[in-house]
């Protein structure tokens, strides 16, 4: 095992797909230099222009070129830089990559990877700042992955990379520095595999499921949680679509309680579809209603007083923990 | 048409025998659809046959295209079977994408039909990308990306053939301008000298024919798919023409005098190789005759054929996540 | 009061406020020659092609030319032809028309609206029949109409064009020739308000809540449910963001039942936040888990059979209400 | 700089003044991001500040423009004030968008400035937008819409270009194109003969400038303003110019070598223009001090102003709808 960042765990992993499979390719702006974040530092050097494409800035034809080229059996990983900017390419992945497989009756896949930085992140405003997942999750044809840690940003990524069908990959621009071990020499197959949760704290009175940068929040809130004498577990989805139910639902099951965290917009987000599922398979089952921690529906303002205001604080997650289990209690 | 004394008349005889074929799917998908047998939009591609048949006589198996809303000439053109995309249109099992894609989503890989498209341009990054996986690939195929005049207005346009020009792929890009965008005329909503300027602004070698001169077309594409595949880079071709028929099957274009209409359906390109033909003694009401039963045949088998299972809905959707059929 | 159907109630409201404001205008494709659907039939000829602006196929620039006539003081009507179309216009919609009010610290706001024709219609298949509605709701800065009838068609949509910010205001395909009464000579501030729902039919057993052409759906399945004596209140949103909380918990709170149904993909729909929303905030009040009926995770296939079994039934709705009934009482 | 005998002195030195105050500007926003004072990103426009002044002062109060990420320069030449600029940077209260925007979204609709924007190419509609607002509402003012050369490769260039010319609308498109996009040199993305001709063939009259060159910018935004004003429709104007620091304030670019940006230095606009009015007798040390004054008094005010209130957060989003505070 070695210690990697979240952002090294990524290019490790897109390297290593590549020296595997020549069909393995990635394009995006800047991608030459490293690309804007630095995740395809030294790839060109050792693949070559080629293979690490250097595009204008033309989101919807990065996009779409990635559709048609992964049409005729390439495997384009795609950059869109942050998020934001893949709304200016969603005629392409929504219309196109994600409904050509079913469309043209099975006839061809679209195997691709469209990797999308997410999340509030250095008072970046409300247009480099944003958490789409919820939209991605309900598009069919998509597969959505937010990885939390450096070593899903590794096997996550490679295991997008295999699928036959287009991925949409939502690293967190927070994590970026995030430091954790990683599989040294790994079996060149081991992947992290795509639709599992990870259970990445025990606890016995409340599940918290959420994912990407929230995952660290949840941990830290449990922390606070336990010395208030709540025990709380925390589940990483990893995969947002297809998600982990079975997991999610064993957990909350046996707590009795589900408090959902995410930092994107809580109106509509993907949260509200974890809360309704559980509410409608596990009803009465529940110790407590379920609960949702996100952000308030408002655009993310640039003064890092206002947009820490928007981030779901570990204080705020340990007490709405806490408040379902006393809540419950008092019920 | 072209100078008639160098016409090779059997490979005239091929464009005609393709035209007549389309010309015949149009009239029975024209007629299904006002029959009802047909209920998702159809547009029709009459009077612009010669611009499929020119194009795709150039193209070898390996060759690509995709195309748009009005694309069923360039599949027939192209090698698709007109038996499966009736069924397609009718929404039957059998048809090309199973009856789940319909007239707008026709696609037939296995002859190097990457789809025809329900969304204005946005074939155009597809086809580019056709092309770069075929460079990445190290492949000398081409590919042929179809679309209208109404899509040059869409910046698909202008990030397409930018990326052709700056990745030197084998793309020809072909603007079937027939003069409508569905109700308006392109005229109006087009600024600028034109499809040819464009093009050229982007990089883009670029050149203007005749779409309803069959010959024309097949000349000026056979010099585009030869420099294409010694490494050119792209190519654009403007191919002026009229959509002699409304935008959809159920359009009576109101919105257009009735005898421009006519003076159009004069220059008709099937019926201008037909003369041709028939000086040169061909029998052209044979190969009429030929392509009618064939269509024929394709509208009784497709009426005939039952709808795809209801499991279909559930299927070739994703490997991992798609919903599960539960009768 | 006349009968006027919901196409023409949409012709008519956007007239008589062209009428009353001059500064209102709508631009889009094929507008002069009456629009796709004729929604626009006679406008041209008594407002000019000035105000009702036939324009390029460039949804991108629709958008954004609107975006910025808004900023500058017009309040323009954009015609999207089909909401999968606004997929090509999702940057000026969403990182430019919805935020700007608020990156700019209220300086300027943007008074449209965005009409983007939803649903299943005639074998329209995948790239032509979505309903993207909880896109919107999940975006700040938006406001989400999905009117049901003619007469609501007619005061929302003078409504939405009245409002001071973006308006997404989604038509449905099915409903363009269904009749209905329409106030004949309104009141010309006759205005159906945004933000409150409608009780479509009374009940007292299970509350479905719902919208858009699902609101006809509901209303045959309470119709079935009666004949099993299952009494059903029908609640027509009419506004999805905001959407009406205060009238949906108040039924359900007299019902102890939801369902929520929705023609969109159920996964990730807006219909989860409803659901999420009631099971949250009424908790162990409901006599049944919360329940969610809407389309399989799967593109819009366009044989009609394959069509149809993605729609939802009446049949398929009244007998979850009655499930809910009878599963509650068994409970 | 343009024939020297014909220099209209003081218009040189209200140019100067100008370029002065964006400099101080831009070297002060860039101490304050190494300083940690501003968290966003921060892109200068050091060495362009030669467009923003020559344009600008074509423009009336009435007049409006869009800018990019890249905008400071337009905002302090249209008229906002460089202390609620570095209040916004500081997102602090009183900053011009009350601190909700940051250098991204810096906007002033009192002196027309409609708004920076952080998605490249985005402006390009709304300007086009505004424009068209104009017309609907019979002004005669004027739109400017900035934007770099990468810019072009996006399809809202084509799309906003084409609306423009068929529209007749009255908007300056103008280029700035300082030979890079991030780290990429535009050179290796943009195909064809470049950005006067993509606009020509979009009907846009369109001619280059040197757009180090104060005084030739003036003189062609001049005439272009005059045009538009006339009803001539909408211009675009190529200025080439560089980019003398890094892609943010954090960006040491070491994509490009040393002494290419050395050479640029010696091309800078401001320091051209301070020789010229130094050899008129000029004193422009003074207005360089001047300006640094006022930009450290306004960034001394920014490091003392308050933070927005919390409850800015959740104001100005919509009428209806939006979440309510509670400490
Ligand atoms: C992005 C988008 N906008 C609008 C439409 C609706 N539409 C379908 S076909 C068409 C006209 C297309 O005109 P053109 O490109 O000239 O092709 P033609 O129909 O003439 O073959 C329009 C506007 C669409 N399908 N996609
Ligand atoms: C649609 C979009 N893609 C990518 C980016 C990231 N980005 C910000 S500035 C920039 C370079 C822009 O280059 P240019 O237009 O020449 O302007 P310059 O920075 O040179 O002023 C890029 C790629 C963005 N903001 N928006
Ligand atoms: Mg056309
Ligand atoms: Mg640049």
């Amino acid at each position: 095992m070695g210690q990697l960042t979240y952002i090294e765990a990524s290019a490790r992993a897109l390297a290593e797909e590549m020296r595997r499979d020549p069909k393995v390719w990635a394009l995006g702006e800047d991608l030459g230099r490293g690309g804007v974040f630095g995740q395809y530092k030294g790839l060109v050097e050792e693949f070559g222009p080629d293979r690490i494409a250097d595009t204008p800035i033309s989101e919807a034809t990065i996009m779409g070129a990635a559709t048609g080229a992964a049409l005729v059996g390439t495997r384009p990983v795609v950059e869109m830089r942050f998020s934001d900017f893949a709304l200016c390419a969603v005629d392409e992945l929504v219309n196109q990559a994600a409904k050509a497989r079913f469309m043209f009756g099975g006839q061809a896949r679209v195997p691709l990877v469209v990797r999308q930085p997410i999340g509030m992140w250095r008072s970046s405003a409300a247009q480099h700042s944003q958490s789409l997942e919820a939209w991605y999750v309900h598009i069919p044809g998509l597969v959505v992955v937010c990885p939390a840690t450096p070593a899903d940003n590794h096997g996550l990524l490679k295991a997008a990379i295999r699928a036959d069908d287009p991925v949409v990959y939502m690293e967190h621009k927070g994590l970026w520095p995030l430091t954790g071990e990683v599989p040294d020499d790994p079996d060149p197959d081991h992947l992290v595999p795509l639709g599992k949760a990870r259970v990445a704290r025990e606890g016995g009175d409340v599940t918290i499921v959420t994912w990407s940068r929230s995952v660290h929040t949840a941990l830290e809130a449990a922390a606070l949680a336990e010395a208030r004498d709540v025990s709380v577990e925390v589940i990483d989805l990893r995969t947002l679509w297809p998600w982990d139910q079975e997991a999610v639902f064993e957990s909350v099951k046996r707590t009795g309680r589900l408090l959902v965290a995410q930092e994107a917009v809580q109106v509509g987000g993907f949260g509200a579809e974890v809360a309704a599922s559980a509410a409608e398979a596990l009803g009465r089952d529940l110790k407590a209603p379920v609960r949702r921690v996100g952000s308030p529906r408002a655009p993310i303002a640039y003064a890092r007083p206002l947009e820490q205001l928007l981030e779901i604080s570990p204080e705020r997650l340990a007490e709405a923990a806490v408040d379902l289990v006393r809540g419950a209690v008092a019920a | 048409m072209t100078d008639r004394r160098n016409i090779d008349i059997p490979r005239l005889t091929a464009h005609y025998r393709t035209m007549a074929r389309i010309r015949a799917f149009e009239e029975a998908a024209e007629q299904a659809s006002k029959d009802g047998l047909v209920t998702g939009a159809v547009h029709l591609s009459i009077g612009q046959e010669g611009i499929a048949s020119g194009v795709c006589a150039n193209l070898t198996a390996d060759d690509q295209i995709t195309t748009t809303h009005r694309g069923h000439g360039h599949c027939i053109a192209k090698g698709t079977d007109p038996g499966a995309m009736m069924l397609e249109l009718f929404g039957r099992e059998g048809g090309t994408c199973g009856g789940k894609g319909g007239s707008m989503h026709i696609a037939d890989f296995k002859v190097g039909m990457l789809g025809a498209n329900g969304v204005v341009a946005a074939g155009i990054p597809i086809a580019v990308g056709a092309a770069h996986g075929a460079k990445l690939q190290g492949s000398n195929r081409v590919v042929v990306c179809f679309f209208g005049d109404g899509a040059i207005n869409r910046g698909p346009f202008l990030e397409g053939l930018n990326w052709a020009t700056i990745f030197r792929l084998p793309v020809l890009f072909v603007c079937e301008s027939n003069g409508f965008a569905s109700t308006t005329r392109t005229d109006a909503v087009t600024g600028g000298p034109g499809p040819v300027a464009r093009a050229e602004a982007l990089g883009v070698r670029a050149q203007e024919v005749d779409g309803n001169d069959v010959l024309a077309v097949d000349e000026a594409v056979a010099a585009c798919v030869e420099r294409m595949r010694a490494g050119g880079g792209p190519e654009f071709l403007l191919a002026r023409t009229y959509r002699l028929k409304g935008h959809t099957a159920s359009d009576p274009a109101p919105y257009r005098p009735a005898d421009e209409v006519e003076a159009r359906w004069a220059e008709d390109p099937k019926a201008a190789v037909a003369r041709t033909l028939a000086d040169a003694g061909v029998d052209v009401a044979a190969i009429d005759a030929e392509a009618k039963a064939e269509i024929d045949g394709a509208v009784a088998t497709a009426n005939a054929a039952g709808f795809p299972a209801p499991e279909r809905a559930y299927d070739d959707i994703q490997d991992i996540g798609a919903p599960a059929w539960a009768s």
